[in-house]
């Protein structure tokens, strides 16, 4: 009996065994060991980052460094969460960097001359990236010219642009209230207390509601005690970033009281959560997938490719948008060099590090976060470090390219086992 | 020197103690490649200053990226800043900066550019329309000297998404608009070069000379634009014939200037901008309240800045021995091989 | 009985190389029309040119006695046509479930309803004689050349279309496995769809064919039905495109 | 038997009719009619741009230009052409800009300051290439990293290395002559009809030689006459292309004379011809292709896939060297924006207009040549119109996409045919 | 007689699943061995390992009695072992020579030497009968199934290697083409060679092939000369594991 259920081919089409914390576990194991390693390249590389900084610098551990770290990232983050959706049709937006400058000069020219509400401002910057997408998305689906090509056009183009927008060259500064408040204010502390209770409550009544469906269906479903270890680690590392968030982090505490979760993490998080969502449990999603896996595939099975095309790039440039808008509220203005400079390659790369192939086909929002840390870590902690400018790109690359060492050996043996 | 990055935050010279109590002052540079005065100059004096007063500092350079001048700004005042000192590279990311030090009880310096409407303590600078003013003053000099006859004047202008460059062009339109309205000279080609980049520098600019072939003057914002022109002048046998002019005193533009390639330069004598601002820093982490020499009045406020203001000065043939002297360059970096003989023309000792 | 699927005068050219010319096809409602040739003949292009994938030089296709114009998968779809294609197309990044609905999810509200997806995938999957698969959570690009297969030819019989075109359905299955899929394709014939198998297996033309198409470089040689043939005579027209009073009429030499 | 002759399948594994002038010319307007365009739509796009420059630019046709154009595109389209080896593969090297302004800094400081002869200083360049795509590649290949990632990390330590060798942001001359020559010199009138008589007859002899060869071994040739046209084709566009470049361009003869071919024309010439080679007539060039095309196809037929993967980001970075050389050569200096801001982009836009693909397999060193021209005569025509910064970007932007949109047209009437 | 290929105790996973089970196998000169199996069964990926495209977990190889390790293609391809695998593995990118040249290609100094390439490329084609291919010099991509595998067999005959591998070599072909290649098959072994032929169609197993190995569910049911078995008892190994004395040990419920 025992040989006969060592034979594969015996759980036919179905689950294996009932999964439970233990069971669980022991799957994971396995499959790391196995080499299918989901995130834990992405965050092993980030962990050795921050212990390497931590090492160096002490400054790095403290309350104040791990809200700069988020304020810091954002607007890569946005933009490289954006520019999932067109790396995974195996296309790229090397425009989302200035596309994120026109919309931010959008916004303040809206601002500071038209005078208008802050939220009229913000939907007309939104818009605006999303007419650069629906631009962008037609000229590759429709008209055929490789998404390099086009962009690379585009990237000139708004470069252009933007110069327009702020009147050559000089600068606008955004100074709205709610805008500013955006990368530069926090939750206070009660707020971000409730949001963290939200957040857990909400995650253990989808797991809970979704195994008793399964359950009932007669599926394969989580048992109570994983799901409720599950939600305790989500309690547990949500808290303490929360409650480290809430620490005084002012200089001068008698002077000003610096607490809170920064207002730019909840929009991440809700733009996080929206977005796993979309791709993976809507058919749009599915067939961003399928059309980045096989294209021809995705033709012959009825989906509309074209008009997949072209959402990817609308929802890129949407994102690059409020990418421009966060990026715009921490600089407290808007100059010719918003979304210019280092911010795409640092997006692109994000999105890279965090997984996202460049082929298409593969890749998640959770990898643009990982991925936008890891750049945001590295920015931060080589600002710590005091380096000369030559230095800093010097040591920047070599830590860049060490995180994604990390990162490529760990998925190398998942390859040599002969999985892909 | 090429080092100038290597170890800039002195950990070990100052006790600790004394250190806690003299605070530690924050500088940001712009970038390094617009010029190559902030790593190779300023760096240098500061340090010298700062170590020469016994105070802690940390020198870093935003490299042209506003964000990374935000992040920069933030991890300082995490390591203890107690004073910043900004060269900003825009007034927006400037301000936003001396707001949250202001907020966190860290007073600020505004180096070499003023930040409008940012209140900072204290502003150091050379003026910037002033050094375009030079340029034009210098380029119709050397016309006025090559006895050309409306001569059509070329502009090549800085990077378009630098307010500073801006700034010089508003200096030297100053002097040749009302030349150009004269009809005393003709009014040619005008374009930005992107990034400051020399390369494209020499293609635009050997695109100009092709549209226009009877340029006889060439305003350059820069030495490296300046060279930029001068190679594609080289390349029609025109230099020498057409002025160009240039900024920074590099050892390039000052060999192009003895090679008489070159008309002019302008010299900004860092040393004494470095100097001003890291007595004031020093004061303030002291603890003290420094005065300054005059002020300036920062045009969207309305509200005065105390001020300590430079001269920058033109640089011709004749007082090239100027930089030398001053120790800005070294005789064995400019008076290399050929030039050597120029050198001696030109009385550098 | 009148086709439900009806092909006259097509020609299809790639470049400069004529690869179909002036083919006539019909299939029948109810019945199983085997479509052989040799290999290039142009079976699969003929095919692709019916779902579309291909865009045809001139000719017409008939759907129910009507002209139809199609320009894209989509449309075959919607007429009520599935295929599955020699080249499987397949999307490797997806697993087996995804992969059978594709484009044809099912909703819950605006979300997927993987569950409901799962059990049917899982029960279409198992009639099937599937028995080596770990499980339906796989990625394609796991699955042995049999079960690519099977896969494939799931995915297009779940749908209640019209006519179910298999292009080598059976080529890279096993004993078993080929014959649930013959067994397959008679029991859809006999629910009354219109079912076009390509093969160049006799033995199971034979078997579950009520009509024959036989194509020879290009052209349509002889359209008949099986029980008015022998094993050799379609060989012959296979080979030769003709085999005594069948097949093209002007001698051909191969 | 006229409808037996149009069956296919009657030319069985044979190639057609005997080639002619007519037949390759009715050949070839079927192939182009049938969706095989070749060059032709690259070609087509620089004949509109030039016609639309031209028109709006008398100048924009003098002889003077048309020599600048060449001087102009030159260290572009050389690093294009090394890009072309690694985009073959399906990867990317963003870090060739730098890369080749790390090789330019190298042999200015060993000019300047060591003072060694030039050859000495352009082989250290050259060397220093070399070694940068050697290690890059093994990163690629060996680690496992993805090359975006890799020579991003690259792209920033490079920066930082051109700055540490130009002494953190300062000019460094490049006064010696021999180098300074190659981008600004040109060659005497008489040489450069001989250059072009020895090009005309090689060629000939080439072709002659290969269709007595294919003759005498029974397959089939190109006839006389068809070389002969070829030939002919060759010697009239080359012989213009030389006599205008012979043409007095000096604004000033009585001064100075300005005429002949610039001595980078035959460099680039000549790599073309050479890497041309190396591609499609040599081992390495088909297992380039193969590796660019099926990865694992190839390394089952056997070749060492890392091996041809290194080479080809060693050719890259080499290539990157040349064109800092001419760079350098070209502004008769070195700074820390040789090689950066818009030349990468460029470099990889010149190869993708020409018809390269970014998923590797597909593309020609003719194609980076022929892209390379696209860009470098929009950056001259740009350049005589004298628009303001933003208004140049915006129309540099949008006659890129012309440019690339003429292209992308004329092939997709090959995709509609159900060619790839 | 001793094997010219030996595989012994071969273990096999991918992550948790064991797909090869502790796998024994041999091929003689000058016979041809049938490797048959259900889909799934491991055959495939049994190719694969000695082929050096997926690392073995335990177990041997010996080539000639020896011990060898085959870390690579390239390793296989130097000892003489020639496969063509069931997923092609052509480059769609370059032509019908280019592929069937590729990694061994004719060279001329250090030009290639694409004339006598394009002959021998001709001859080895047409002696398969592939007579539908318009041009050799033709991108593989626009090879009908058929003729994509015609090129991948072409391309592993034209060597003189000593163990030549078939994963379903004639699963797309036609009538003609599938004779040619068996009975190519049969002058190969005659030759000297060991030929493996992976084939789920029992009348070609039976018609070519000296020897039978059966795999079931990733074990080795059993390994048996052709002429000691009948086509009920190779099928019922294949689907059962067993058949009377025949196969697996302990009962094994499909
Ligand atoms: N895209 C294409 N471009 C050029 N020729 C093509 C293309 N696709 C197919 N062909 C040619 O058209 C002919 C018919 O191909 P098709 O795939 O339809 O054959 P088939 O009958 O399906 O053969 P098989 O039995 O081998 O699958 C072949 O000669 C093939 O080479
Ligand atoms: N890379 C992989 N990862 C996980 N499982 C795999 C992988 N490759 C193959 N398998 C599994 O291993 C088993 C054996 O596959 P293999 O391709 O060897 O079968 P086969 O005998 O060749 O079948 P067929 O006759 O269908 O070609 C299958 O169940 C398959 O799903
Ligand atoms: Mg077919
Ligand atoms: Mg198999």
């Amino acid at each position: 009996m025992n040989k006969v259920k060592e034979l594969p081919g015996e759980a036919i089409v179905t689950a294996a065994e009932a999964p439970s914390i233990r069971n669980s576990f022991l799957a994971y194991v396995q499959r790391v060991r196995g080499g299918d390693m989901g995130a834990l390249p992405a965050v092993l590389g980030l962990v050795v980052l921050c212990a390497v900084f931590a090492a160096a610098r002490p400054a790095f551990l403290t309350a104040i460094n791990f809200a700069n770290l988020f304020t810091q990232g954002a607007a890569v983050t946005l933009i490289a969460m954006g520019l999932v959706f067109v790396l995974l049709l195996g296309e790229i937006d090397l425009s989302a960097g200035f596309a994120s400058g026109v919309c931010a000069a959008v916004l303040a020219v809206t601002l500071a001359s038209a005078g208008l509400p802050w939220y009229v401002c913000v939907a007309a910057a939104i818009l605006t990236g999303v007419i650069i997408g629906t631009v962008l998305g037609s000229l590759v689906a429709k008209v055929g010219i490789p998404s390099f090509v086009v962009t690379l056009a585009a990237f000139l183009a708004f470069q252009g642009l933007v110069l327009v927008l702020v009147d050559e060259g000089t600068n606008i500064s955004v100074r709205d209230e709610v805008i500013v408040a955006i990368a530069n204010k926090n939750l206070p502390p009660w707020l971000g207390w409730a949001v963290y209770a939200a957040c857990v409550a909400i995650f253990a009544g989808v797991q809970l509601r979704r195994a008793r469906k399964r359950a009932s269906r007669g599926l394969v479903a989580d048992p109570l005690s994983l799901i409720a270890f599950r939600v305790g680690m989500l309690a547990l590392f949500a808290g303490l970033a929360v409650a480290a968030l809430n620490l005084e982090r002012s200089r001068n505490p008698a002077l000003v009281s610096l607490t809170g979760v920064p207002i730019v993490v909840p929009i991440i998080l809700v733009l996080l959560v929206v977005w796993t969502l979309v791709l993976r449990r809507t058919g749009f999603g599915r067939h961003l997938y399928a059309v980045g896996g096989n294209t021809e595939a995705a033709r012959r099975a009825g989906i509309p490719v074209d008009r997949i095309k072209i959402s990817a790039f609308v929802l890129c440039s949407s994102m690059a948008a409020i990418g421009g808008i966060v990026a715009a509220s921490r600089a407290s203005s808007v100059d010719p060099n918003t979304g210019g400079s280092s911010v795409l390659l640092y997006a692109v790369g994000a999105a890279v590090i965090g997984g996202t192939s460049l082929f298409g086909g593969k890749g998640r929002v959770l990898d643009a976060v990982l991925g936008g840390a890891v750049v945001a870590v590295i920015e931060n902690g080589m600002g710590l470090m005091g380096y000369g400018a030559s230095v800093k790109y010097l040591v920047t690359g070599s830590v860049l390219l060490l995180a994604a060492g990390v990162d490529a050996l760990a998925r190398k043996r998942a390859a040599a086992a002969g999985l892909r | 020197g090429g080092d100038g990055g290597q170890t800039t935050t002195s950990t070990s010279s100052a006790p600790a103690s004394s250190a806690a109590k003299a605070g530690k002052v924050g500088v940001i540079l712009p970038d390094s490649k617009s010029s190559a005065r902030w790593e190779t100059a300023d760096r240098k004096y500061l340090e010298e200053a700062f170590k020469a007063a016994g105070v802690e500092y940390d020198i870093q350079n935003a490299q042209n990226d506003k964000t990374a001048f935000q992040t920069i700004a933030d991890q300082m005042i995490t390591n203890g800043a107690t004073v910043l000192m900004i060269v900003n590279l825009d007034s927006g990311t400037g301000k936003t900066v001396i707001e949250k030090a202001k907020s966190q009880g860290v007073p600020t310096i505004d180096y070499d550019r003023l930040t409008l409407g940012g209140g900072a303590a204290y502003y150091v600078s050379f003026d910037n329309t002033k050094v375009g003013t030079l340029q034009g003053e210098g380029l119709s000099k050397c016309l006025t000297d090559k006895k050309v006859e409306k001569p059509i004047v070329a502009y090549l202008n800085g990077s378009p998404t630098d307010n500073n460059a801006t700034l010089f062009k508003e200096g030297y339109d100053g002097v040749l608009k009302p030349k150009f309205d004269s009809g005393d000279y003709v009014k040619g080609p005008d374009q930005s070069v992107p990034d400051w980049d020399n390369t494209q520098a020499g293609t635009i600019f050997e695109q100009m000379l092709t549209e226009q072939p009877k340029i006889a003057g060439v305003l350059a914002a820069n030495d490296g634009l300046g060279n930029a022109a001068i190679t594609v002048l080289k390349k029609n046998n025109l230099n020498g014939k057409v002025p160009v002019t240039g900024q920074d005193a590099t050892v390039q533009g000052l060999q192009n200037i003895l090679a008489g390639d070159q008309c002019m330069t302008v010299y900004k004598a860092v040393k004494k901008e470095a100097d001003a601002a890291a007595k004031l820093a020093v004061a303030l982490a002291k603890g003290e309240k420094p005065t300054a020499s005059g002020s300036v009045k920062d045009p969207e406020t309305n509200q005065d800045v105390p001020a300590e203001l430079m001269e920058p000065q033109a640089i011709y043939l004749d007082n090239v021995k100027d930089v030398v002297a001053d120790g800005y360059v070294t005789k064995e970096e400019l008076c290399k091989g050929d030039f050597a003989e120029k050198c001696t023309e030109a009385g550098i000792q | 009985m009148n086709p439900l699927l009806e092909v006259r005068g097509l020609d299809k050219s790639f470049g400069p190389v004529k690869v179909l010319h002036d083919v006539e096809f019909a299939a029948y409602p109810g019945q199983v029309t085997a479509l052989v040739g040799d290999n290039g003949a142009g079976k699969s292009t003929l095919v692709k040119c019916i779902g579309g994938i291909y865009p045809i030089d001139s000719g017409q296709v008939l759907f129910d006695g009507a002209e139809v114009h199609v320009h894209s998968p989509r449309d075959a779809g919607e007429l009520g046509i599935e295929i599955v294609y020699q080249d499987l197309a397949l999307c490797d990044n997806l697993d087996i479930v995804q992969n059978m609905f594709l484009g044809r999810e099912r909703k819950n509200g605006i979300l997927l309803d993987e569950d409901s997806m799962e059990e049917l995938a899982e029960k279409t999957l198992s009639g099937l004689s599937v028995r080596t698969v770990k499980s339906i959570r796989q990625q394609v690009s796991s699955l042995s050349g049999g079960q690519r297969q099977t896969v494939a030819i799931a995915k297009a019989v779940l749908w209640n279309s019209k006519v179910v075109i298999l292009d080598e359905p059976t080529a890279a299955l096993g004993v078993a496995q080929t014959a649930q899929v013959l067994e397959l394709v008679r029991r859809l014939a006999d629910t009354g769809l219109a079912v076009v198998l390509i093969s160049h297996n006799m033995n199971d033309v034979f078997a579950v064919s009520d009509r024959i198409a036989a194509l020879y470089l290009g052209r349509m040689a002889a359209q008949v039905n099986t029980s008015d043939v022998t094993h050799a005579q379609v060989v012959e027209l296979i080979t030769s495109g003709r085999s005594g009073e069948l097949g093209l009429k002007n001698g051909v030499t191969p």
